[in-house]
């Protein structure tokens, strides 16, 4: 019986003890008319030798980075995962608790969140982090809607063409039934244009969601963009790759209220889109009003230095249908590998992976120009993404690139029907100067054979 | 000692060896990207070796209490054995180096244990269409809520309220506000069960949806389930089913058969996944075949030729609740318990979580009086008022003292139906001595001096921290003594 | 700097206070004709991403049981390794700890340890088991110097021939240099022959040692055979396979005097040969002639139950050139896994694991049979393991079964050229019908082929 | 509470489901197998759910010092960080999923790997040919011996001795008379160096090896070294390097270079394999071109197309020291380690190495005397002996107080040369700060009442341990208390 430790034995003496002849009976609370009176019908139960060839042979026939060579990005890396983030986040104590409500017995938990907190804050400049939300994506509908309480304007919510898409349907998701209008700012050319903004935010506005960089990979005018949103009276939510934070702009410097992030590159792996990581950071004025939990230092009653869950009383537990959010689980488990991951790099690791992935970028846009039929579409300055514009189908092109060894970009037709002529390539650190060499001569033959 | 911050470890230039030098040729940085978008100089993240990095991480872990290393019966969060075997798959490069944006050719293993898992949880829900994207139970709880709200604007009725017993979780009303509904309080009767008559009274054409969490949060079936449904039916209005408990009745009863319509599973929690601290979850939804149009895309559909695709095309989806695919992780994690236990496993599950439950029930309840209920499912809910009163010792001193004995806490105050509520679910991992353990353990506290018990734990690495402070003066972060000159 | 902390700020500050200059002085004790004026000749240095990268690649070069089915055996099997082993044997604290010389630091060590040998006397029936030695094949040779001195005889070693032919082979390099004649029974047979052991065995034989099953899969007449050394006075050492004591009956049964065993199918990977689990375990009598370390149970200054090191004086850090053995290091790692391997299956689980593979291996020596071309070699009873005679050359015949998949089998004919028309297979319980099938249709086809 | 034994927490009945059906035909076993082969019943292993065994390892493990969790400066021993990459690697099915019998062609790249870490560890040796194959440190001594007597056998001489320093292991000695010589030992002399005048007396023509380690024991290079290779050679005789203390002299000085014949490793040691409670080690060997032919067999070889090849074809080899090619696993680590240095790394290893030994011997040598040298080498050797004669505090009771600071003790009474020695190596990975807090606890020690010295350690799951009583009447198994009825 896997992983239950009543032996036969057990079982009738615990029955006895509670006055029952059966394990049936433990259930006659549930009337007789609902009870399921077949087996279930799934699979037969599997032991530990079948379910590691089965699943592990299933497992075996995906073709993901392990496999093929890996530009695809879109706010999914294939970063470098330094060994001692698996290793030390597997630890069965880390792995294994809850939520740290006891905070006697849960100081492991409490400080690795308290360490991650203040490690957001560095890497953002921001005041004061939390202790994680879902993922990069659902983190920017969070922001959105504490920026709602916080500005006390429920009239608008705007949001730049250029913010990963999938990021704008859950916001658009979420508001389907509150009050805000939802006006998106078109971005035709890879970046959120000055006059376009100001058209759309207007005094009833609560936010203006950008991304930085952008999910073109394109680097925002990001001082200009915020010094409007703010001239407006309304929030600048900036959500940014932690990646770049190596290279780019702390966004304390020009002046986000709220910062959200996908954490994923940070020592968490593609896992076929989750678990991720949402960080959230923000302005020290606005802590009460942010969602998830939150840890704080105290002391004990021998004022020892400590570490508890604070702050309560913003969550759903405690206040219920007035809580800031209805969050409740987060994802302890990726902001450990997250905090293990910045503890290990360093300032000068992330530096390094930062840098690394701009120069590999920049050399793989400049050698894929060079390839007949293919351009660079977007003329601003980028990160470690950029789009190429196809002359031919880029879904047929990326099938044959795909067949040549490459997982070798995202067609944006996918999203958008207007960018059905453009693919986003992402360069990680992870790439090789002959991987990129052997993508470019993939793509011309490519372009040659479709 | 308490371990130092990774901060104060920290040391000016301490760094290990991860990354090699470009290969790509050496182009001034300033020439890619413009100077007004660099920073100055690298983040100030802590400097340390690689031994700093394990020593601190591997003293920090030995700090908490888990499954791993201790029994953990806190109640709702069904702190079951999480197994290697299933982590060890989960480490395999066919899932963690997969791409969300991968072609679907690439992917056809994946997709195949996805399937088979939206078909398993629809099969055990007895329900008809399953959503596996939402990252969480609360966020299941809304992506569900979102769901009911699109049926009834696409039927073209403005239904305002979602009903919700005062026994629920809080997530319940915090969703159904989030979803732009009004939250309904329904009171709990005499049985701990839900008023009928209080809830017939506020069921109006105004309620969308009632929530029902069955087995309910003080561990007890709730019969009327049927006729709550029926009357929900005549309305108009659906039954949500919150899936948090689960664990009690896999193979013995379905919600779906129930007569709910919608529902959330927290495979974290029922099919085992690690729950790391807080996190992560998943939190997939299962709905009858009439919701189905409004679920979150993309579903997993297979082709006639047996191969697997993402079905986006659902042009009543609500959309989406988070960015790719899903917690595919933490799904993966509850497919491979499912397989290892099959049909007449997944039915022991809950035999055997509810025959712990009501052994722990029969051998405390004396001294630990249990207000509802003879029996239990998965948990129980005592209620320490009778101490309370005549000793001074609450429901929280308690839980604190059984960490002494090196036994996680219960969940305490929760309920808030019950007053001084210890809420104790054990899971089908724990054998019977550990059970018989912990009752000793909480028999021997029950006569223990109060003053010891205000004082507990003592033998914890930190005693009984001051929250009030933590709360009132907040420091949320480390910032250093002094700034480097 | 790889796993280095000190920074060039401490190493100036630590210089100092040494009252050195330069980080060559440290080494000014070493006279200059000596040192080493160039750099080593070794490759540079490789960071994380480069090595793991690189080594990884050449790993995946390698064609073991994770790309063929594997039939070989030979001491070395593809036993099934439950998930828990892998992980909790991983556990830092029990990783990177040394010897536990201070008891009140090594708890952990020593209870796991003493509970590895309490398992070792369950699994073999003996009275007492070391903390382990090497690996299988020297701990014969530990268990025949051991003999030696227990039964002070110093004139002959006997060893049957269907023992492991490298166990063999180190028996005879370490005695070499010593007194006793080592002599090798012949078993062309496949098992030994009572009356052959008769004229082998001496007055002056110290020790005979047996393989059960032996190195041919074979069931030994143990009984017989352990009556008749007895009956020469000399001590029997009994090589085991402790899979099979799932299935087969405990050394103690049958008398042996000192057991030994290859550990490795207990939880710990094939890692082409290497490290692996030398078990050894005897009669109480002869503990204190019992090479290895011992862990023994006590009580500390408050009466508690602990466990410590103990008997040391039997070991060459106390005794010196007296010492039982010049054993140290032991592989308490080995010993470990095997222990948590042990608690995980438990007796049903190994004796499921023996019998499975046991019905397997029977069901494959008789499908094998009916190979035109092939028989099966030896007659009397086996285990999981079998000889097969192939009317065509082993080696030509298995290269092709190799290119179709398989690692069929062991060419006997590399140890001796006897059996060059002989082939070794092991079947264990990860084999599945169809990779039987498979193997024997891939024979069938290279018989035809070669 | 200690933890339970395996033994006393088995339940019969209790398992977990690891193997599936047989899916070949049934037959009955005894049809298979005769009963007289066939045990009557099962052994009588321990009976446990995977979560008993899970919480039971886990909690063990945390009552064990070690390199990941504490600071473990104990001599000799090179406890220095094994890094998790090299573990990541390990893990790998090219390397565990290797059978040793497979055939060369699909060993390609281990045999590259093995093949490359021949070549670097003979040129870390300055010697020429490298076997991989003894299983440990000890075992490559006898080894190497072994190597030496066939050798000489091979000369037709008999040489009968091998000379040993008074400081040696005990290993030396053992190996010595294990391979058939008779061991003499040397004297050191006032510096704690070799005894010249001994030496010489004592080399006459029986001697065929004097083992020397150098560093020695004490932590000082012995400059005498070419003097008494020279001699040695002069008379026939070879000199072996105990490399036990090679940690000292990566890149800085070669053995080969100092006149040394032969030597063995202990890659575990110098190149950061996990010591795992024990082991497992390594002992790889390294010979001059004249001893290569007796080394045991198979070597890795590289063939003219690039390609590799097990050597087998010695025929003067000495044979076997242990089943199939080695402790590869423990190779591979070694190698991994090597590539992550290079050869500036490997030669900073030594750097750092005898750095942190001196700085800590400078902090600490006031309070703690070194009998030998004012300067050391990777590690030194403090003597108690004054304030065993003052206060009646031994070096046990300092190495046992230590712990209460969570700090591994050093390695007492060790070498035999220093009355009360405390053999302290701190190793390359250890921070300044820790060695600073080392030696601030060392010198608060040193003050401390004895009363308390003698009692520690008093923060550890147990207290001093009857080593007596664990010799005189030894325990070496768990028995039940009474036989089941």
């Amino acid at each position: 019986m896997a992983f239950i430790a009543n032996t036969p034995d057990d079982v009738r003496v615990m029955l006895a003890a509670i006055g029952l002849d059966s394990l049936d009976q433990l259930f006659d609370m549930i009337p007789p008319e609902y009870r399921l009176q077949r087996p279930l019908e799934i699979p037969e139960a599997l032991c530990e030798l079948e379910l590691t060839t089965r699943l592990g042979s299933l497992l075996d026939q995906n073709e993901g980075a392990d496999k093929r060579v890996c530009f695809l990005g879109g706010g999914s890396y294939d970063h470098f995962i330094p060994a001692v983030v698996d290793n030390l986040s597997a630890r069965g104590e880390f792995y294994t608790a809850y939520t740290p409500y006891q905070p006697e017995a849960s100081q492991g938990t409490l400080q690795a969140t308290f360490e991650y907190q203040t490690l957001v804050t560095q890497l953002t400049g921001m005041d004061v982090s939390n202790a994680s939300l879902y993922d990069g994506g659902s983190a920017v509908t969070e922001a959105v809607l504490m920026a709602l309480t916080v500005s006390q304007r429920h009239g608008r919510v705007v949001i730049a063409g250029s913010v990963h898409p999938e990021y704008r349907q859950i916001l658009a998701t979420y508001l389907a039934n509150l009050d805000p209008e939802l006006v998106t700012v078109p971005t035709p050319g890879g970046r959120l244009q000055v006059e376009d903004l100001d058209q759309a935010v207007n005094e009833q506005t609560a936010a203006v969601v950008i991304q930085y960089p952008n999910f073109f990979g394109q680097l925002e005018e990001i001082e200009a963009i915020v010094e409007r949103v703010h001239a407006k009276g309304a929030l600048a939510i900036v959500s940014v790759d932690p990646i770049s934070l190596g290279l780019l702009r702390r966004p304390d410097t020009y002046g986000a209220d709220i910062v959200v992030a996908e954490g994923q590159g940070l020592g968490n792996p593609m896992a076929y889109g989750g678990p991720y990581l949402g960080m959230m950071a923000c302005r020290e004025a606005y802590v009460r009003k942010m969602p998830g939990r939150i840890v704080g230092q105290t002391t004990d009653r021998n004022g020892k230095r400590c570490w508890v869950l604070t702050l309560q009383t913003r969550e759903q537990h405690i206040r219920r249908e007035k809580a800031t959010s209805n969050i409740c689980t987060n994802q302890g488990l990726l902001a450990l590998r997250s905090s293990i991951y910045l503890a290990a790099v360093g300032p000068s690791g992330l530096r390094k992976a930062a840098e690394l992935s701009t120069r590999k970028a920049h050399y793989a846009a400049e050698q894929l120009a060079q390839v007949a039929g293919l351009s660079v579409a977007f003329d601003g300055p980028f990160f470690k993404e950029f789009v190429i514009r196809s002359e031919k189908d880029p879904v047929r092109i990326l099938e044959h690139v795909g067949r040549l060894g490459y997982h070798g970009g995202i067609a944006l037709g996918r999203w958008d029907s207007h960018l059905k002529d453009k693919i986003l390539i992402a360069v990680t650190e992870k790439r090789t100067k002959a991987e990129i060499d052997g993508l470019v001569s993939a793509y011309a033959k490519a372009i040659e054979a479709v | 000692d308490p371990p130092s911050l990774l901060f104060e470890t920290s040391r000016p230039g301490r760094a290990t060896a991860f990354l090699p030098a470009s290969d790509v040729p050496d182009t001034p940085l300033e020439s890619l990207i413009p100077t007004s978008h660099l920073a100055e100089s690298a983040p100030t993240l802590p400097e340390l070796s690689e031994l700093d990095v394990v020593r601190h991480y591997t003293n920090l872990s030995t700090l908490n209490m888990s499954i791993d290393s201790n029994f953990y019966p806190l109640g709702s969060c069904t702190m079951k054995y999480n197994p290697k075997r299933n982590e060890r798959l989960a480490a395999l490069p066919g899932l963690f180096a997969q791409h969300p944006y991968q072609s679907e050719d690439t992917l056809q293993g994946l997709l195949a244990i996805l399937f088979d898992l939206q078909q398993i949880l629809a099969e055990v829900a007895g329900l008809d269409t399953v959503s596996l994207q939402p990252a969480a139970g609360a966020q299941g709880e809304l992506a569900a809520l979102l769901v009911a709200a699109a049926y009834f604007r696409d039927r073209g009725e403005a239904r305002s309220k979602v009903l919700i017993p005062d026994s629920a979780h809080g997530t319940n009303p915090a969703s159904a506000n989030l979803a732009g509904f009004e939250a309904v309080t329904i009171k709990s009767d005499g049985r701990g069960l839900v008023d009928l008559a209080d809830f017939q009274a506020k069921l109006d054409d105004q309620a969308a949806v009632f929530m029902m969490t069955n087995p309910n949060t003080v561990g007890l079936f709730d019969p009327q389930v049927g006729e709550i449904a029926k009357l929900l039916h005549d309305r108009g209005a659906l039954l949500y089913l919150d899936g948090a408990n689960m664990n009690a009745i896999l193979g013995a009863v379905r919600p779906g058969d129930m007569g709910a319509d919608l529902m959330h599973y927290n495979p974290h929690k029922t099919f085992s996944g690690p729950h790391g601290g807080g996190g992560p979850g998943a939190g997939p939804i299962a709905v009858r075949s009439d919701l189905a149009p409004y679920l979150p895309a993309p579903l997993v559909a297979r082709n006639d030729d047996g191969t697997y695709r993402l079905d986006y095309d659902r042009p009543k989806s609500i959309g989406r609740v988070r960015a790719f695919f899903g917690n595919t992780g933490v799904l993966f994690r509850a497919y491979c318990y499912i397989r290892s236990q099959g049909p007449e496993g997944l039915k022991r599950v809950s035999q055997h979580a509810v025959l712990n439950a009501n052994y722990l029930m029969s051998l405390v309840r004396d001294l630990y009086p249990v207000p509802f209920g003879d029996r239990c499912m998965h948990e129980f809910v005592s209620s320490a008022r009778g101490m309370a009163r005549d000793r001074g010792v609450r429901a929280m001193d308690i839980g604190k003292r059984l960490i002494d004995s090196n036994i996680h806490a219960p969940t305490v105050y929760f309920p808030l139906i019950v007053s001084e509520a210890l809420m104790i679910e054990p899971t089908e991992t724990e054998s019977r001595e550990t059970l018989e353990n912990f009752a000793k353990t909480l028999r021997d506290i029950a006569t223990e001096d109060p003053t010891l018990l205000h004082d507990a734990p003592v033998t914890t690495p930190i005693c009984r921290p001051d929250e009030v402070k933590a709360a009132k003066s907040p420091i949320l972060r480390w910032t250093p003594a002094r700034e480097p000159a």
